[in-house]
């Protein structure tokens, strides 16, 4: 752990580049949130300071610093066991951190006074394997939580649900069980969900890995959608393919640090440190 | 409450003129201890065999283990206790019944095979637990390199299972444990028999009652610690 | 003056709980209609009479509470029942935890075995299985002459006298050593009646049978012991006892045939809660 | 043999045998298993929350009520919980409970222990990615157990929560130590008042055979109907 | 299922084509398997025939027909659930199927008189989620079945299984256990473990599926470097790569049929079939 003492690349991420190049991307607008393209504004949508956390003894997160801005869509990486998930579950206060900061959208999430069931409803999250409700139809999964957490009535939350399963392509499977669909279909819901809820960000843990290869494409395709229509965005993954493609900034994490913080084509093309340059090779070799 | 106590009654001589109420109880919890641990090796025989049978491809065996296990759970045990003991000899033929009428300690053996074979069909139910809970890779692991069935179930399927159940297996060990006692009503002489006879003796009721709770609790703590250290043992690195 | 221990709950309450055995006949068994029926339980009816117009009660609700021999004890301390209507022995041992009032049977420690096998006298049981009840007087009588005499016996506990019955029915016991009453009241309603001897001595002198009440509430005992006093005395005492002993009786209209002993009759005549047989 | 038996004994005593003994037991069985897993299901969250002091609570309950036979522990609620009902409402001398109460709190109090532990499993079988996704989805800890933890356990140990049922319903036969009317203690008064043990006894078994049986049956059918397609 | 009754495409694969291929690939010899390389000769070593099977009502294979010759290495991708699995599993008797005819070298499977165990020991066999044995050590994972199945002693086992693991650069780890490695090095021990067995033949069943990204590497090189030594190998994989560099022929299967058996030039160049197209474009789309 020699550089364990050196700060991570970019403390805070240059809003201008980021928010200059998010709404470009946007092409048509609104199919996926129902909203208006989003126009940068000024703070970080999400700022991470000097965040550390342990496990008991085991030190899981080293200060870990970092900010995404509106509209940003930053894609995380790094070997297994780097903290890549534990970093994100912070984010949502899914995981309790012991140093450091964590700013959504101007709310500190380690103030005892922060609500956080209302944060986190504002924060969508995607799971590696899913995690739909196999006891619900797809239509109470989307329903559910609107319902007890925003309060809505049941005819407007599935209403809402309908649409938006209509927009990742699975209307007609609205009356059936997780368990009736295709990876592909749960994670499609699984974001549906996470939409459903008119989340301000949102966050992606692994969404393809737990895929049939060809049913990786179908998943990847409403992410880049979405992307495209400015939807602020976290994700962990290894598909260097959808980083390249819709990613503005690349992290690159290592026992627990952020190793390389750099925009998309920095990180591709000349990764700065050995370790990422490693790992990059690694998972491009055959 | 109108109840004199005497905790001293223990060290009264007990009018079965054998020593003292204390020693009555003694010569009760080694007969518990004794009973329970051949119950034991009975039910852990005979538990991993039916629980195999039901693993096996073969129909008839997994008919032959199932109909093992519904027909041994389903009873209550007093009731088998009963059968055992005062049934089955009178409906084998009448030499064989003589025999087993003659037998000396007869409520021993009889506890110990009604026992064991009840607390069997509750261990198969963990060997079978424990063998369908493991990968279906394994077992196909193991055919593929070319081992035997019986190969995989010896040296594969079963060390592996008996590990993941251990923590079930220590819980029906304890409720084998205490089943012993409702060998009293087939007159062996364990805990739960010696305390009712003192305390009809003496009429202590509560003194007699209370030795033989803290003799149990104190049994099961050491059951519960040895599993403890079995399970450390038995413990396979990296999981 | 100021009622205290039962008295004065029955008072307050308006109830009193007789507990009764579900099977020891004839003094406290069910009846055909599953209601407790028996000698000592006709007893007690008299003493709930005598408690009822002692505390000028209208109106005295009695609540039936069955026990068995290991929850009787705890269940009169506690007081959930407030007399115990059956066959207890009265002995002194007992004594130290509850309270007796007058002697309703006298019984003697015998054994039953099979007519055929021939066993008369407590010597020729010599080398022979026999069983008794767990947790009796008897089983401890036994296994001291059995000790004493070196006669190599092999004593079998058993759970109740219906197992132990069992045992010298099918053969795994030569012979039942029990109180001669019950000894009798089980042989008459086995299968076969008949086949079944009583042995001709006994192993200790009549011991008194009494109905249990609470230690150290004399108000309450004195009501019971002079209720049943004025019973034993009064000629209701014989009408009783020859409906339960020397008539048909439920459930099988079986009868027991057992006359008054002298023992008893005496013990009628000068009613005593005295534990010792010697007394009688 | 069975020319000696004299069956004639469960004629004259079937209706005392079913209407007095069977509905007691079953009635027992019903309630205790209720009031058990509500009961158990809370031990079970106590065992699981990571709060200070709970969880070694629950798990004392568990390991005692498991570590002791529960003719012992029949015994003990029999005698004392007059007194603790007398405690509890501050009376003058102990309460009557009665025997059904009695054996009531018994069996819930006693098979809790056991049924806690099955729903500390079933709620541990569940990913620990549906907590994070209800979590996520702004859920507080009590919807996403009512919501989506515990309905899925429940589903998931149904089998198992039905199958220590049959065991209950085999153990409150030990009612008869206390001389309660349940069905073996109905049969075993009956067979020693007329000496018919043999013939009473090869009669519970078989009810009691056939009762569980074919509730072993019914479960494993609803086991393949209830299970959560994943 | 339009194309039900169509034959597979190519009932016996051009064995000259293969076996001309395999040899020429194998380049300095003997890393991993210790025995000179194989030189093709004339019977297939595995000849499936026509072999349908059913679960119950539902057909699993329907009338697949192929063969793999010496020193062939035959790559089989398709669809999930199109009974690529079930089909090697056939080859190794581990499925009963119940039509056709699997011949191994020479032996046929589905003979009464066929000793299977005897058979299975000359197939060696990796899966999908390694199957090493948990509770035995890496060194008594690698010696049981030598011991119990070719009888060899205790030395001899574990020289034999210590040699192996050399191979796939894991000897430091002999005496720990499978649950103390990594998924990759697991996987590299179960390849190990079939090689001790000196099998005729090598079938994987997605060796890397399960792994992490980076992990996906070190067990295809040794996979590359036993197929470079002449082992005769039928692999099922969707790593495209793998089939593109060491592949002589790759068989795509869809709803239990073989719909396309191809050398592998043709295969990559212009899959005949629709079907084919459809999942290369999918599993090659990002
Ligand atoms: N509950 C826990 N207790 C102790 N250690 C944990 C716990 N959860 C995770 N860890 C450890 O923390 C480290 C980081 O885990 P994390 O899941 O964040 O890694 P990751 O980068 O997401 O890896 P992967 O690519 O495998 O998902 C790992 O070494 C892991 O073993
Ligand atoms: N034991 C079984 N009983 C019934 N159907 C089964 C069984 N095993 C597999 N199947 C079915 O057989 C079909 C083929 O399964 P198989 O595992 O061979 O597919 P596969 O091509 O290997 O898929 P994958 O890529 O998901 O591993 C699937 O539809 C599967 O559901
Ligand atoms: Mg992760
Ligand atoms: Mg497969």
């Amino acid at each position: 752990m020699t550089s364990s003492a050196m700060p991570p690349v970019s403390p805070v991420s240059e809003p201008q580049a980021a928010s200059g190049a998010a709404p470009g991307t946007g092409p048509v607008g609104t199919l996926l949130t129902g909203q208006p393209p989003v126009t940068a504004t000024t703070g970080p949508m999400i700022a991470i300071d000097s965040v550390s956390k342990w496990y008991g003894d085991f030190q899981v997160l080293t200060n870990c610093t970092t900010a995404v801005t509106k509209g940003e869509v930053v894609v995380v990486c790094g070997p297994s066991g780097s903290g890549k998930s534990t970093l994100i579950k912070c984010v949502n206060a899914l995981e309790p951190f012991q140093k450091g900061q964590i700013t959504v959208d101007g709310t500190k999430i380690a103030d005892r006074k922060t609500n956080l069931p209302k944060l986190r409803s504002r924060v969508g999250m995607v799971f590696q394997h899913f995690e739909l409700f196999p006891h619900l139809s797809i239509t109470d999964n989307l329903s559910l939580a609107q319902r007890k957490v925003l309060g809505r009535g049941k005819d407007e939350a599935e209403a809402k649900g309908l649409a938006l399963l209509e927009r990742v392509g699975l209307k007609a499977h609205a009356h059936k069980f997780p368990g009736q669909l295709s990876g592909g279909q749960q994670q499609r819901v699984a974001i549906a969900r996470a939409l459903a809820m008119n989340p301000i960000v949102m966050l992606f843990d692994e969404p393809t890995s737990a895929l049939d290869p060809e049913m990786v494409g179908e998943v990847l395709d409403v992410m880049v959608e979405l992307a495209r229509e400015g939807m602020t965005m976290m994700v962990v993954t290894h598909e260097m393919g959808f980083a390249r493609k819709v990613a503005h900034r690349v992290i690159f994490m290592d026992k627990g640090e952020i190793v390389e913080d750099a925009q998309k084509e920095e990180f591709f093309g000349s990764p700065r440190s050995e370790r990422a340059q490693t790992f990059l090779s690694r998972i491009l070799s055959h | 409450m109108n109840y004199n106590w005497n905790w001293g009654i223990f060290f009264e001589a007990s009018p079965e003129g054998t020593g003292t109420y204390a020693d009555m109880l003694v010569s009760g919890l080694l007969w518990t201890i004794l009973t329970a641990l051949c119950a034991w090796v009975v039910a852990f025989t005979i538990g991993s065999v039916v629980g195999v049978l039901r693993t096996l491809p073969s129909r008839a065996a997994q008919a032959v283990g199932n109909a093992y296990v519904e027909l041994f759970r389903n009873i209550p045990l007093l009731v088998q206790m009963f059968l055992w003991y005062f049934v089955l000899p009178e409906v084998l033929p009448e030499s064989w019944g003589t025999w087993l009428k003659q037998l000396p300690n007869a409520p021993f053996y009889t506890a110990v095979v009604c026992l064991g074979f009840f607390t069997a069909s509750r261990v198969a139910e963990q060997v079978r637990a424990g063998i369908q809970a493991l990968p279906r890779g394994q077992r196909m692991a193991g055919t593929a390199l070319g081992l035997t069935t019986a190969q995989t179930y010896r040296y594969v399927l079963l060390p592996n299972a008996y590990r993941i159940i251990l923590p079930p297996l220590t819980s029906e060990f304890l409720n084998n444990l205490k089943n012993t006692s409702v060998a009293l009503t087939i007159g062996l002489l364990e805990l739960t028999a010696r305390a009712r006879a003192m305390q009809e003796f003496s009429f202590q009721v509560f003194e007699a009652f209370t030795a033989a709770t803290v003799i149990y609790i104190v049994i099961n703590l050491l059951v519960v610690t040895v599993a403890g250290v079995i399970e450390r043992r038995v413990a396979v690195p990296g999981r | 003056q100021d009622l205290t221990g039962t008295l004065k709950k029955i008072k307050e309450t308006g109830q009193i709980t007789l507990a009764y055995r579900d099977s020891s006949v004839p003094f406290s068994y069910l009846d055909n209609n599953q209601k407790p029926v028996g000698f000592a339980m006709d007893i007690c009816y008299k003493i709930v009479d005598a408690v009822k117009s002692e505390l000028k009660l209208d109106k005295l609700e009695v609540r039936l509470n069955p026990v068995t021999s290991a929850t009787r004890i705890p269940l009169i301390a506690n007081g959930t029942v407030d007399l115990e209507c059956g066959s207890t022995t009265n002995n002194v041992e007992r004594q130290k935890q509850v309270a007796f009032t007058n002697t309703h049977f006298l019984t003697a420690n015998r054994f039953i075995a099979k007519k055929a096998s021939g066993l008369t006298k407590f010597e020729d049981l010599k080398g022979k299985t026999v069983v008794s009840t767990s947790g009796t007087t008897n089983i401890k009588q036994i296994n001291e002459y059995n000790a004493e005499k070196k006669l190599g016996i092999t004593i079998l506990p058993a759970k109740d006298h219906a197992e132990a019955f069992l045992m010298v029915e099918t053969g795994r016991a030569a012979a039942f050593v029990m109180d001669d009453v019950l000894l009798a009241s089980l042989a008459a309603s086995s299968k076969e009646p008949t086949a079944y001897a009583i042995s001709t001595d006994a192993l200790s002198k009549p011991e008194p049978y009494g109905i249990m009440l609470r230690k150290d509430d004399a108000p309450f005992k004195k009501v019971a012991d002079a209720a049943t006093a004025a019973f034993y005395k009064s000629p209701d005492s014989k009408v009783t006892y020859d409906k339960w002993f020397m008539a048909p009786i439920p459930p099988r209209d079986i009868n027991l045939n057992l006359p008054m002993s002298d023992a008893l009759k005496g013990a009628f005549a000068k009613p005593s809660d005295s534990p010792d047989p010697a007394a009688y | 043999m069975f020319s000696n038996f004299d069956f004639g004994v469960i004629l004259n005593s079937w209706r005392y045998l079913f209407l007095d003994g069977m509905t007691f037991t079953l009635t027992l069985t019903a309630l205790a298993a209720v009031g058990g897993v509500i009961l158990g299901t809370l031990i079970a969250m106590m065992r699981l929350s990571g709060l200070p002091v709970l969880p070694q609570i629950a798990k004392v309950y568990v390991n005692f009520m498991r570590s002791l036979p529960l003719v012992l522990v029949i015994f003990w609620f029999y005698f004392l919980v007059p007194y603790i009902g007398q405690w509890i409402i501050g009376a003058e001398r102990p309460i009557q409970v009665g025997a059904f109460s009695s054996s009531l709190i018994t069996f819930t109090l006693f098979e809790a222990a056991y049924f806690s532990e099955i729903m500390r499993a079933g709620i541990q079988s569940i990913p620990k990615g549906q907590a994070a996704a209800a979590s996520a989805l702004g859920l507080t800890y009590w919807q996403s157990m009512a919501n989506v933890i515990l309905p899925q356990a429940f589903r998931n140990m149904l089998p198992v929560l039905l199958t220590q049922t049959i065991v209950l319903f085999q153990d409150t036969s030990l009612v008869y130590v206390l001389s309660i009317t349940d069905f073996l203690g109905a049969a075993s008064k009956i067979a020693q008042r007329d000496g018919r043990l043999v013939e009473m006894y090869l009669f519970a078994a078989v009810v009691y055979f056939t009762i569980c049986f074919i509730a072993s049956l019914l479960v494993r059918r609803l086991q393949r109907r209830v299970a959560i397609i994943r």
